[in-house]
């Protein structure tokens, strides 16, 4: 089973109790493990203190913690940012919360010009271990400024590191991964997948988390190592490139087609691991890749370059892109521009029949 | 080298917490008509002491009272009054029309009706305004904005005239003088600025009123707007609702401890006023002034309005889980629609029974207007706008790469 | 001769005397231009007033058109953009500079969020037909804020157009047609080819504008239609994808290889002219992406993508990318990280052999 | 509605231009003692006065006089002489070297010496500043920092430490409590304000100094500094620097029109005070008086430090196309250097043949420096870290596509 494959090479993992868990309670255990391990972590950023977060994952961490571990900040992306990067000059390893990932612009200097170059600039006198965690991704009619996934905005800045888990247990374990990482790390949260995976047939009922294997998280210390991907699905036919949300998207597109798609989760967007993708290319000769974001230079453009550039000679077929319409997230159509499994589905099938 | 304590981090709290009482010692009151009125022409820098008091004309027995209380005609008042009490019945029945999933969400306004309703009444037509989601007053004021269209919008069905494109409450009507409302907060604050800017550019005579939450001052368009205004004396007024909360966190952790938002305008070289943003007088009468100045060249004028946010936040909000119940009931500044209706009763100009009458006949129309918007669809019933149109407007000529997708999505 | 095949439609470039120009003076003329045709454009920046702009871009124009036309603004880049924004509800054309593309993001909410939604959440409402005017690229030693190419960012945001000019007449055309157009542009200028076209070889003596065809520029209005490509150099071995200063690189390596490469000049980057790149990876069966900015998820990587989708029978080895390393832009060892003609001929060769 | 003038926008404009001298009466100045110095616990509201004042001890004659003259010991006096003469030295010589084009750039502090270095004086060990590429200072007044050093990364050389990736100037020094200088302005301010944050946070007695320019002031770190330092009362200092220019624009569009910066301070709930920056008693008595509010957790202080940018902005520029050529000659604050000489002379702790020996004990100290480390290598002579080195640093490990990348190079 995949979770005790993954426990981590420390093996701190083993031994301790595994639970039932959303997405956000595995989160929340993530952040309480690392609170209690770690007296250098904070935790803060808009309504996260009192409050425990307008998704609930801090909740309860600052009347454990107090308030000078886990606070309220100002609503200002940027000085949330910034203070601290300044706390890891310091020393500290801040975590800290940007409530909609489309609401990251107003922090964009403080994240590429400031803690993505302070190793690099200052030789490594400075450095800026933060982890900033936002929700992302549609599919909660939450219209064009609570649906966004920036991603591949961050994968075009060198310094930064960029995960999105798909379920409960590499949620918990990335995240821990994240804050003990000693460079600064965009941790994307598909909001869709809070409570349960969810295929893209938003008409059906959610199945929550606790019915699912990936649903139950160990209670301790464990990583998922970053740079590390994941076999979500194996296959022989063709090959799936995507993480996040669209890897139930892209399972249920398989299941619907009977196409055997091995489907790989990248989980570390960038840095990625590259070999498991590659190998699997090479192994089918088919690739799709599918992501929630906007397809122009979307992180789905970079990875079929590194396929076409790696895998060439093996290529039946052109890689296919499915991804979000190149128009803002809208409110009412979002069952229309969401790239659901009827999406997906049709591009195995094209790249099946060439 | 002294030896010193160690440092602690300071975290602001408020007093009240859920089942423990608000002390609202720690908002400076003035009595009203205490606060004095400069000329318009006043220079910035001298309205320092009025940052930090508090305007205010209606006293506790409904009489209006000192230098700021100019008798605006009657019928203006009681056209303030009406569009208040519109305000606040189109958010009931808005908000019961959410929790039957006719729209995805809603935002009221309660308790703050006077702020946007007054300032209205107080502008030119023509003027611009650059509000945050909760001046819906702006547009209820108004005669010539079509309720029906604007519960459209909020059900985004086939007649909403944003395509269905935007969450509910984030209108656009350029023409009632309305800017398109932003998901991400402040940004409006500086635009307000440029088409002020603009205005002075071309020498027009229109002026521009910008708006912004207290939460959302510490954002850094709220400065850029500041500055902005400053160094180019632009013709606008930037409007700070400091209604005490940004969803679950105080005005403190905003930064008003210790200090006011309308001190940071002075500062800024901007002419200041707190005003008691419950007391529709007040409101209309600071709106007047600054408006003047503006259109007088004078420059930008910052007004912190002083209000309480009675309801949740959004529809997503639980606000019992981080504040006291009763919180709005013990607030110092009360209710705008009570105080203005005690002023018009106690001047003759209003009485128990036209106020019950209006409240009825208000329901009415509310009701009669949702349901004509419904019969063009709502968000439960899936009558809306064709998925072809979210392809258009990305651009204003539809590029190659658009029409591709559109063809592949098959509409 | 290219600049008369590129005459705007209108012809309102027909009979106007053309002078030899730098870029400078090419940009600085087209703003005079629509200064003059159209009272509602303004141009303001950091010391573009009085001063004329650090680069001399707009030197005299405030002398010529007042001080409520062309003015120097705080150093704010957010609120030189938020206030473009608002201009452009009133009804204005506001052409902005931002000093260095490195200093772009504290605006890129304004831009992200703003201009570029506008027109979209408010149904044609309101619109923000605004300039945004940036220096980019290095090779001026300049260090890592002061040589980045950010292009790829702005291509992934619908609701914007991305345009960067090879040379002064192009400059002039384009930018003309940027004030022109009704959709918010932004505009990269790459300062190294400012006074004279550049190849990347920095230790040779620099040849100047009026020494190049490309440098002699209608005096009146003219324009260079946004969405269209110029193939820079006709070439029947291998395709050359490329803009800005790499042209001029991509023209040196094809000269010192010997290999007969079609360098297309995309000079629109997004929304772009498919067609014409099609057609030539069509014909020539090989593709090279060459660009300055780092490589993942640069814009190479949707060209690529691109590349491969729809020409992917007629490729006959993979598209090579050239780029800047994914590094920060380093000072002392700007020449290493420079994609000059030596990386780029490698790659020709790469794409060759196989 | 009334009929009004077309509006137009005001565009500040200096008073003097090119050929046009300039009138300094626009700097509010104070006379020399005038100003009060309130206890280190003054609530910040009540420093509004002071924001507007100007804080100045050494009066015409080279006297110390008022509540501002603490009479810091004459060794620290002369040492603080000695570090603005080698600061000028040093910046003279560097000018040169850059004109030989053995570094690619660089920018001097000419006539703001004395703000860096009185204020470093007055910090502890363990404090850290947040420079601007203007605080050299805040290096040179330290005896640990290695000159040699310093200089191998203004010619980008082989023992550069910054491995020749930055900018010359763009110090990174954490041993000497100097962060790492951005090319981006003012992000470094809220920096400061999370190290002081932090400080608190772990119960530390060290605190920050966070650094700005008048014209960086206009960019959103600045007010989100303000906000958080206020909102958690982080001990920190926050030193805003008006030399009256940002390259080219004069400070009023950077919003200082009529108001001041410190002003801002207070609006925002901060202490403030603004100070004579070119009188070094009143720099090290204002320094030492904002690091025990810091120190005994009372939260923060603004600085505007009042000085004149005697020199072009940096290498690149020609401040003979925006202002007058002899401005500095009669901007009324005076020489820092030349005023402190006069006090110590005046005070008997310093003498004429003692300054002629100093500057010439000190141009050999910076010769000997600059030429041992141009033994190193220059820009000019390519004698530089290796390319390899690029790749590293951008991670803590370097990833597989970096490795990639590293071997594609060749090196
Ligand atoms: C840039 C950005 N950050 C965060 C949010 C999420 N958010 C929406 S409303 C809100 C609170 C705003 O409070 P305030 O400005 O006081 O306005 P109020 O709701 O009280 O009217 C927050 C944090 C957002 N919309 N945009
Ligand atoms: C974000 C950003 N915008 C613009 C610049 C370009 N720039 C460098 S220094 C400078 C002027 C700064 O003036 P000021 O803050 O007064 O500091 P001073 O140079 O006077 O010390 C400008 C505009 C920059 N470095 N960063
Ligand atoms: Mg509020
Ligand atoms: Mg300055």
């Amino acid at each position: 089973m995949k979770v005790d494959t993954e426990t981590s090479a420390d093996g701190t993992a083993a031994g301790t109790r595994s639970t039932p868990m959303t997405m956000i309670q595995a989160l929340r255990s993530a952040m309480d493990v690392m609170l209690e391990r770690d007296p250098d972590v904070v935790v803060y950023g808009q309504d996260v203190g009192y409050f425990g977060g307008v998704f609930r994952c801090t909740e309860g961490l600052q009347a454990k913690y107090g308030k000078s571990r886990v606070f309220d900040a100002p609503i200002s992306e940027g000085g949330i940012v910034g203070t601290a990067v300044g706390m890891g000059a310091y020393g500290l390893r801040a975590v800290v919360e940007i409530q909609f990932a489309d609401y990251f612009y107003p922090a964009s200097d403080q994240i590429v010009s400031e803690a993505a170059r302070l190793r690099y600039r200052s030789a490594g006198d400075f450095t800026a271990p933060i982890t900033i965690r936002m929700p992302c991704g549609g599919g909660i009619y939450g219209g064009q400024t609570h649906s966004q996934s920036p991603e591949a905005l961050f994968t075009h800045v060198c310094g930064l590191r960029t995960v999105m888990p798909s379920n409960p247990y590499d949620a918990k374990g990335l995240l821990i991964a994240a804050i003990e990482c000693d460079d600064p790390v965009i941790f994307l949260e598909p909001k869709r997948l809070y409570n349960g995976p969810f295929d893209g047939h938003h008409d059906k009922p959610v199945v929550p988390w606790s019915k699912h294997p990936l649903g139950l998280v160990p209670e301790g210390h464990y990583t998922v190592p970053l740079e590390s991907a994941a076999v979500f699905r194996p296959g022989s036919e063709l090959t799936v490139l995507t993480y996040g949300t669209m890897v139930f998207v892209s399972e249920a597109a398989a299941r619907e087609t009977g196409i055997d798609a091995e489907i790989i989760d990248l989980r570390s967007i960038w840095p990625l691991d590259l070999a498991m993708l590659v190998d699997s290319v090479k192994k089918t000769g088919r690739c799709v890749v599918v992501h929630e974001a906007t397809r122009t230079s979307g992180f789905g453009a970079e990875l079929t370059a590194l396929v076409q550039e790696h895998c060439f000679y093996h290529l039946e077929a052109p890689v296919e892109r499915v991804a979000g319409w190149d128009t803002p997230y809208p409110h009412a159509q979002e069952w229309d521009y969401f790239p659901g499994p009827a999406r997906v589905a049709a591009a195995f099938k094209r790249a099946m029949e060439k | 080298m002294t030896q010193h304590e160690p440092l602690h981090l300071h975290v602001p709290e408020p007093t009240g917490r859920p089942g423990r009482h608000t002390d609202f010692s720690y908002l400076r009151l003035s009595p009203a008509g205490a606060v004095r009125r400069p000329p318009v022409d006043t220079l910035p820098v001298d309205t320092s002491d009025l940052a930090y008091e508090l305007v205010r004309v209606l006293d506790d027995d409904g009489a209006a009272v000192g230098p700021w209380a100019m008798q605006p005609d009657r019928e203006l008042l009681r056209k303030g009054l009406r569009a208040m009490m519109k305000t606040r019945v189109f958010d009931a029945r808005m908000l019961i029309a959410q929790r039957q999933k006719k729209m995805s969400f809603y935002m009221q306004c309660l308790g703050e009706e006077a702020i946007a309703i007054a300032h209205a009444l107080a502008l030119d037509p023509g003027d611009m305004c650059f509000p945050t989601y909760r001046q819906q007053g702006l547009l209820l004021a108004r005669d010539d904005v079509d309720m029906v269209e604007v519960i459209c919008q909020l059900l985004s069905n086939q007649h909403d005239p944003l395509k269905g494109r935007q969450l509910p409450v984030m209108y656009s009507y350029k023409r009632a003088g309305f800017f398109s409302i932003s998901g991400n907060l402040a940004t409006q604050f500086i635009q307000a600025v440029g088409w002020g800017m603009a205005s002075a550019i071309k020498g027009d005579t229109r002026i521009a009123s910008g708006w912004i939450g207290d939460g959302a001052t510490a954002e850094a368009d709220f400065h850029t707007a500041l500055t902005f205004a400053h160094v180019y004396r632009a013709p606008v007024i930037l409007n700070v609702v400091n209604n005490q909360w940004a969803i679950s966190t105080f005005q403190a952790i905003a930064g008003g401890e210790a200090t006011t938002f309308a001190a940071r305008g002075v500062g800024c070289g901007i002419a200041s006023l707190r005003v008691d943003g419950n007391d529709f007088l007040a409101v209309y009468a600071a709106s007047q002034w600054a408006a003047e100045r503006a259109r007088r060249n004078l420059g930008p004028t910052l007004i912190e309005w002083v209000t309480y946010r009675a309801g949740p936040h959004s529809t997503s909000d639980d606000p019992s889980k981080y504040r006291p119940a009763d919180d709005w009931a013990h607030f110092p500044l009360g209710d705008p629609i009570a105080r203005l209706r005690q002023h018009l009763i106690a001047i003759g100009a209003w009485s128990e029974g036209e106020h019950a009458d209006t409240q009825k006949q208000l329901e009415a129309e509310v009701a009669a207007a949702q349901k004509e918007a419904e019969r063009y669809g709502t968000l439960a019933d899936g009558n809306m706008r064709s998925a072809a149109e979210m392809f258009e407007d990305v651009y204003k000529d539809m590029p190659e790469h658009l029409r591709r997708q559109r063809q592949q999505l098959g509409v």
